[in-house]
């Protein structure tokens, strides 16, 4: 490959540690990545100090892939470090793609959140009334702790992004042909894709890819995925099972379906759509089979919580946001 | 200063628009509040435009059809109906309020009708105030 | 006037934390904190949503261990749904939790462990990761590695549909059953991990038991506590990991107390510091009495280690006789020797390999009772598992349509949080003083005391988004002198 | 994409109509500002040649390449438009139109927030029209013949004018005669010609017609298709049960309508008194030659009263436009009939409006006819009579010329009925999926431009079934029609919109979401491919598909999720 080796880092953000998991799923793949790169920054798995990354010359590291979604000034400033330092930005997984899971916490406030964790909570110690400070003094001695944003933003909401490959956690093929066709544009032996590019998906929907057999999509009720021992030949939609999967783009492998679970959508919205969540309004409710809008109003009402389920992964990407509600 | 509400109306081509236009063919006022666009049938409205109207700056947004069984295509009325009790879910997570996105039937022969909603929901979003979103995305801009 | 040493980010563990440490105008370390500045929602935004679809959102919590999350939630749901789940399902999940045990331990071991024995404390940081410990031991080992973790992840696969991000229970059982085909595919990696066990045991001889000072170092360094020990255990009191009742043993060895997951609040209750966002659990009917040890203190800790030592016997024949080892070299049972806890490490990855063997055996785990659809809705439910990093309890309650209401998560490495706090204080008074500046290799010793719990404050610190890299900075009268950051 | 392009932007002042209260100067000095816009003018009569002229003329030698008109409804003058710019040669769909009259200056008083909203709706079709695609107009085969429903005046009209053009006829009666309403008819207003002889011309030579197939005793069962293209199912039992289905390019509807049920209303005793009579009861009478009352006696006095069920709050408001010039028909009737018979004209307002009708009031006066006038809310009042009053009824009426209360004799009372859509005027609607109004008629697609074509393209409604209308109107409508269809005919190829629904078929993930939305069963699987697909000739662009589709893989031509979020951009700007 090339002569001289690229130079990558890897980081994460408010993340779970799943899509660095991923990595190492790919398994002896990382050994053939070692060959061609060193990998300057790994948090969970090598030291590795802010301050090498900080000495850096601007553009010196080739490609810097960040996970996990921004929640505090802290993952912003790496993030922002990393975007400095890089010639490549790559949001890895659902999270620094969509928001991900931890993004749900935008349909919340800071506030409830920490009035459930400190105030009612049947395991804290009698009487507490403590809640952690930005600031605190014991005995002269000063500590800090970081205040967090309102809410959870997706990457690419505060540092341009080059390219996505998303997946809560991308699978490991998908993950091995993007670094491949990345390390190939990266060393010149390809073009490079264009900015903006989502890396190691299809272009269509998972249902493209589903075994199920599809017909006619009309449902008189939705059942929840503990309602129902569902067919494992037919469309888990057409059984009144909410799958996100028609509205999901495909490169996971239909994991979910075909192991008797529904899409919750982790691989986001088909290209161009600009809300998973409003797209699949209309496509649910062109199931729905009645004229009689009380009727309408009770099948819908076998699905509840539906935001959780148009918006799992994208909540931080819906147009919408509550930030500074309470 | 009073603040006053944008409106962003999609009203279908043949029931809706029609009544729209007689409402002007007979001047009968109602306040210049609503900005017009105009679909084929109200089965068009994909719930994205009425996420990203209001992303956009609207107050609230008016979805008009063709009353049920005299829609130009038959049933693409029933089709908005259904969406619309999912996108009030949603809309109502993400925090906003109910009389700001509404859908009603409006046919070619209800100018006065067409008038008669439009005065009233500029009255309801007068008294509701702008909306909370672009309140939300100025002050994200500041500080996170 | 006093100076501040701070460690930023504390490296290979999940999730991130800071070390502040002050010491005195003489050098000598006058106190050191172990921060945890991070928090995230899970308690609040699970709220509101269907309980049946908690056990996969709250995988998200960890992406090294979600099946530990993954499993104790669907306890829980379980729970609240009248608790009805075939014998068949149990089986399937416990057999499913085993192979993940070994997924979790193997990358511990061999990707964040492994440096500072294979490589050396103090060797050059660059190479001190899990790339450099291949380049040390050779291709040959690094992908006997590489292949048994990846079986680990394959086996969960296999049987549950997927990994990383498991999706497999349901309210009642789990989503699919096991075929013959699948057993067959699955037979041969359960002996390829078997044999792996025995080879990681063999290489902890070779590297660590071998070397002199690492054995004085694990036995006589600062990396001891005297505090108690938590763990899940079956009714002949032998490690449990998916199933059974909690046991805290003192470190003499004595029985504190044992609870059913359902009374975990009446033992448990977790202590609040406002500089740090991670809570401090502790035992409940002994009260908060700070960061103290002995005999009479209330903390203790929930890791490998303190599961053997809560235990009497191992569940299978080879562990036994790994756990019997382990122990005379340890000069008995109970131990507090924290380092320990890497050895521990494999005697239950000998455990789980055991047991998958068992199962694989077992006529009926290819059957069709998998699943039953739950008839009532009770609205509350504890779950409770051991994860790799310590005893996990997840408790929620929900309300008649099954839509949850509240959930309270007291995570594995939280039980170690004041532990931790505690070791890291004594390991950095005792290495650095008067005439001991502290430099990156005294330094990385210190983080060698928390790297023994295998910390995952991705886990830990489930109650808000957002992650900090853990950090020592060294203070002097409130200037901070120097900043060691690693990131991680 | 802006940078290249060159926008022209017009608007309209339409006279005073919108600049009265638009600042059209200043709508056209703001969106000449905007990106991609090359020249922006405001004048007097967009639609007028000199309007049109002058876009061309900027097209040539600006060369533009789109176009913005900020004027009337789309509705009203976008197919001028598109001509106008087809002639520079730009593709007709390279133009948008900003409805600044009927939704701006025709609804709103104040200038500064008029202007305003003008402003921002042009804005919004530039940025629309920037985002415009050149489209092909699709022509597709169109069939001859065409369906005539009703058999009545109006729809044999039309079938002759088709017919005798050389194009087959389907003329579709639900009775077992043909001639409808007209046929229950004695003499014709004003000229006093017999109804009969009018109609026996008229039905001889369509039964005779070779080109005309009448089906007696039969009914639509269901329309398919569309323009050009229809399949119709007729059902009947004339003679023996069938069922056909015949292939139209276009369809007629001239269903008619219905009589007022007199017996709504209470107060003048229909049905309770024997010698209260309907106008059609009268008729009867006339073409039996027998005008006498219930008892066998002639009639010494005959009163007749206007506007029963019509011009009234309770039943109908509309006037039913017939009933005046037949009643007056009728006074000429009774004398001729009873000679030295009294007549007395009971009405609201004396309707005289069409040709001869004035002269033929007069005549009436001269024959002795009695005229009382009475007011919309004070209706007269019929008590039987008593022993010595020499006649059957009483009728009182409080005369407005005079002031007076009058009370006059009557043997005979005729009730003038009005006229009211069909029951099945909602089923006929639906079959053919046109509209109507809050009365019930059929809505044409314009009042006054557009009065015989409906919203739904290919379907054209002449006579009474559209409102009430006597003789030579139903006539002139159908007609009117048949030339319309003709016209369309002459052109052999139908030019239909290229607006309609496209699927991705890279993106289509064959989740068949859409296949059971389609209301002209537009959208079909395929099966090997496991792709949806949108068969272009029947798609009407309703674009259901296209908001439901999940993965966006259905595109609407000419109404793009891009073109409408530019249109939102563009209000919201």
């Amino acid at each position: 490959m090339a002569d001289r080796k690229l130079q990558i880092a890897l980081y994460w953000c408010a993340a779970c540690g799943g899509c660095d998991v991923s990595v190492l799923d790919t398994d002896e793949f990382i050994l053939e990545v070692d060959k061609v790169a060193d990998i300057r920054l790994w948090p969970i798995a090598a030291d590795g100090k802010y301050a090498d990354i900080e000495a850096m010359a601007d553009g010196e590291l080739d490609a810097a892939f960040i996970n996990g979604a921004i929640r505090n000034s802290e993952n912003e400033h790496v993030a922002k470090l990393l975007r400095r330092k890089s010639k490549v930005l790559v949001a890895y997984g659902s999270c620094a793609s969509f928001g991900g899971i931890p993004g749900l916490a935008n349909l919340t406030t800071r506030d409830e959140i920490l009035r459930r964790v400190y105030r009612e909570n049947p395991s804290l110690e009698p009487g507490n009334t403590t809640v952690p400070l930005p600031e605190t003094t014991v005995d002269g001695m000063q500590l800090t702790l970081p205040s967090f944003y309102r809410r959870v933003y997706r990457l690419d909401q505060v540092v341009d992004v080059d390219y996505s490959i998303p997946g809560c956690p991308p699978q490991p093929d998908r993950c091995r042909e993007s670094v491949l066709a990345l390390v190939a544009a990266l060393t010149g032996q390809a073009d490079p894709p264009p900015k903006g590019s989502v890396l190691g998906v299809y272009e269509r929907a998972l249902c493209d890819d589903c075994p199920r057999e599809k017909t006619e999509k009309k449902v008189k009720r939705f059942y929840r995925p503990w309602e129902i021992v569902p067919d494992p030949n037919v469309c888990l939609m057409e059984q009144g099972v909410f799958c996100a999967g028609f509205a999901t783009r495909s490169g996971c492998g239909v994991r979910c379906p075909t192991s008797g679970i529904p899409c919750r959508g982790c691989y986001g919205p088909a290209p161009g759509v600009v809300d998973q969540g409003a797209k699949l309004v209309s496509a649910v409710a062109s199931m729905v089979d009645s004229q009689d809008p009380e009727e309408i109003e009770a099948i819908l009402a076998t699905l509840p919580d539906f935001t959780s389920f148009a918006n799992r992964y994208s909540v931080p990407s819906s147009p919408l946001q509550r930030s500074h509600r309470r | 200063m009073s603040y006053e509400p944008t409106i962003v109306g999609f009203l279908c081509n043949w029931c809706s628009y029609s009544g729209a236009d007689l409402a002007g063919t007979s001047r009968i006022q109602y306040p210049p509040n609503i900005r017009i666009i105009r679909v084929m049938c109200s089965a068009r409205v994909d719930p994205t435009f009425v996420l990203k109207a209001l992303r956009d700056g609207a107050d609230g947004v008016l979805v008009c059809g063709c009353h049920p069984g005299d829609c130009h295509y038959s049933e693409g009325n029933y089709k908005t109906m259904r969406r619309f009790p999912l996108l009030k879910k949603l809309l109502a997570d993400y925090g906003i309020e109910d009389e700001r996105v509404r859908l009603e039937w409006v046919s070619a022969s209800e100018g006065q009708r067409f008038a008669d909603i439009v005065s009233d929901m500029t009255e309801k979003l007068r008294a509701l105030g702008p909306s909370p979103v672009k309140a939300d995305l100025a002050h994200d801009a500041v500080e996170r | 006037m006093t100076r501040r040493i701070s460690i930023d980010p504390i490296t290979r563990l999940e999730g991130h934390g800071k070390i502040e440490i002050f010491l005195d105008d003489d050098g000598s370390v006058r106190d050191t904190y172990f921060q945890i500045p991070e928090l995230r929602g899970f308690e609040a935004f699970v709220v509101g949503r269907p309980l049946e679809e908690l056990p996969r959102i709250v995988t998200r919590i960890c992406g090294v261990c979600p099946a530990s999350h993954h499993m104790a939630s669907a306890k829980a749901v379980d729970a609240c749904f009248g608790g009805q789940v075939p014998p068949l399902a149990h089986k399937l999940r416990d057999m499913y939790y085993h192979a993940h045990y070994i997924h979790s331990h193997t990358a511990h071991f061999y990707a964040l462990a492994a440096p500072d024995f294979v490589l050396g404390p103090d060797a050059d940081p660059a190479t001190r990761n899990i790339l450099g410990v291949v380049h040390k031991v050779g291709l040959e080992i690094g992908g006997k590695v590489i292949s048994a973790r990846s079986k680990a992840q394959e086996i969960q696969r296999v049987i549950g549909g997927r990994n990383t991000q498991d999706i497999w229970c349901l309210p009642g059982g789990v989503a699919k059953g096991l075929t013959k085909d699948d057993l067959e595919q699955i037979r041969p990696w359960v002996e390829e991990l078997y044999d792996f066990t025995q080879f990681s045991l063999q290489l902890f001889r070779d590297v660590v038991l071998a070397n002199p000072d690492y054995v004085e170092l694990i036995l006589n360094g600062p990396y001891t506590l005297d505090v108690h020990n938590m763990g899940l255990v079956d009714e002949n009191n032998a490690p449990n990991f998916y199933d059974g009742e909690v046991r805290v043993v003192d470190f003499e060895g004595n029985e504190i107390c044992r609870y059913k997951p359902h009374e975990y609040a009446d033992y448990v209750a977790e202590h609040v510091e406002e500089w740090s966002y991670l809570k401090f659990p502790y035992l409940k009917q002994r009260g908060w009495k700070g960061f103290r040890e002995g005999i009479d203190t209330s903390i203790y800790c929930a890791t490998p280690l303190a599961r053997l030592n809560v235990a009497d016997r191992m569940a299978t024949p080879g562990a036994q006789e790994a756990f019997e080892e382990m122990f005379t070299t340890l000069g008995g049972h109970p131990s507090r020797a924290l380092l320990a806890n890497h050895w521990a490490r494999l005697v239950e990855m000998v455990q789980n390999a055991e047991m998958l063997r068992r199962y694989c055996d077992d006529p009926e785990i290819t059957g069709d009772d998998y699943r039953v659809v739950p008839e009532t809705i009770t609205g509350e439910g504890v779950g409770i598992v051991e994860a790799m990093r310590g005893t996990l309890t997840h408790h929620y309650t929900c309300d008649e349509r099954g839509i949850c209401t509240s959930a309270n998560l007291i995570v594995g490495t939280t039980n170690n949080n004041a532990a931790i706090h505690m070791v890291t204080r004594k390991v950095a008074q005792r290495l650095i003083g008067p005439g001991k500046e502290p430099d990156a290799g005294i330094l990385n010793m210190v983080e060698m005391a928390f790297r023994a719990f295998d910390p995952c404050y991705s886990c830990a610190t489930h109650s808000l988004p957002g992650q900090m890299p853990l950090e020592v900075r060294i203070h002097r009268g409130g200037e901070v002198t120097h900043v060691f950051r690693r990131n991680c | 994409m802006d940078g290249e392009m060159k926008i022209g932007v017009y608007v309209c002042n339409c006279g005073t109509n919108i600049a009265k209260v638009v600042d059209c100067d200043a709508v056209a000095e703001a969106a000449a500002q905007l990106p991609g816009v090359a020249v922006a003018r405001s004048y007097k009569y967009m639609c007028s040649n000199p309007g049109q002229e002058m876009i061309i003329q900027d097209i040539r030698d600006l060369d533009l390449d789109r176009v913005v008109v900020a004027a009337c409804s789309p509705r009203m003058h976008e197919p001028t438009f598109r001509k106008a710019i087809q002639q520079a040669g730009l593709n007709p769909y390279l133009l948008e139109m900003a409805n600044i009259r009927e939704q701006c200056s025709w609804v709103h008083s104040d200038p500064v927030m008029a202007t305003q909203k003008a402003t921002a709706l042009t804005r919004a079709a530039v940025y629309r029209v920037a985002r415009h695609q050149p489209l092909e107009q699709r022509s597709v085969d169109l069939c001859p013949d065409t369906l005539v429903i009703g058999g009545g005046i109006a729809g044999m009209s039309a079938a002759l004018d088709l017919a005798d053009a050389g194009y087959k006829v389907y003329l579709v009666e639900r009775e077992d005669h043909l001639g409808g309403n007209v046929a229950r008819v004695d003499l014709l207003a004003p000229y006093l010609d017999s109804a009969r002889d009018l109609l026996t011309e008229r039905i001889t030579r369509v039964m005779e017609h070779q080109n005309i197939d009448v089906l007696l005793g039969a009914e639509v069962e269901s329309l398919e298709g569309f323009v050009g293209n229809f399949t119709a199912t007729v059902r009947g039992q004339n003679g023996s049960p069938f069922r056909r289905s015949v292939e139209v390019g276009n369809v007629i509807v001239a269903t008619g309508y219905k009589e007022f049920d007199a017996s709504r209303i209470t107060y003048y005793g229909y049905g309770k008194l024997p010698n209260v009579i309907t106008s059609f009861e009268f008729e009867k009478m006339l073409r039996q030659g027998r005008v006498q009352t219930k008892e066998g006696r002639l009639p010494r006095y005959v009163a007749i009263i206007h506007c029963v069920g019509s011009r009234n709050p309770e039943y109908h408001t509309y006037c039913s436009r017939v009933c005046c010039m037949t009643a007056l028909k009728y006074a000429h009737e009774v004398k001729a009939a009873v000679p030295g018979c009294y007549v007395s004209d009971v009405y609201i307002d004396m309707h005289a409006f069409g040709k001869g009708h004035e002269d033929f009031y007069r005549r009436s006066a001269e024959v002795k006819t009695l005229f009382l006038m009475y007011a919309k809310n004070d209706h007269p009042v019929i008590r039987k009579a008593g022993p010595n009053d020499g006649c059957e009824m009483l009728i009182e009426v409080n005369e407005c010329l005079s002031g007076e209360t009058i009370e006059i004799p009557a043997d005979l009372v005729i009730l003038m009925v009005g006229m009211e859509p069909r029951e099945d005027s909602e089923q006929v609607a639906h079959l053919v999926n046109i509209s109507r109004d809050k009365d019930g008629w059929f809505i044409e697609s314009h009042p006054k431009l557009d009065p015989v074509a409906t919203t739904t393209d290919g379907i054209y409604i002449a006579g009474a079934c559209q409102f009430p209308k006597d003789i030579p109107d139903s006539v002139a409508q159908a007609r009117a029609a048949a030339a319309r269809i003709l016209a369309r005919i002459a052109r052999g190829k139908l030019e239909i919109d290229a607006v309609f629904a496209e699927v991705d078929e890279d993106r289509c993930s064959g989740c068949r979401v859409c296949n059971e939305l389609c209301p002209y069963s537009a959208i079909e699987f395929d099966e090997e491919k496991r792709r949806s697909h949108v068969i272009s000739a029947l798609c009407k662009a309703c674009g259901a598909c296209v908001a439901a589709c999940p993965s966006g893989a259905i595109t609407a031509r000419h109404f793009t999720d891009d073109q409408i979020f530019a249109e939102i951009e563009g209000v919201l700007a």
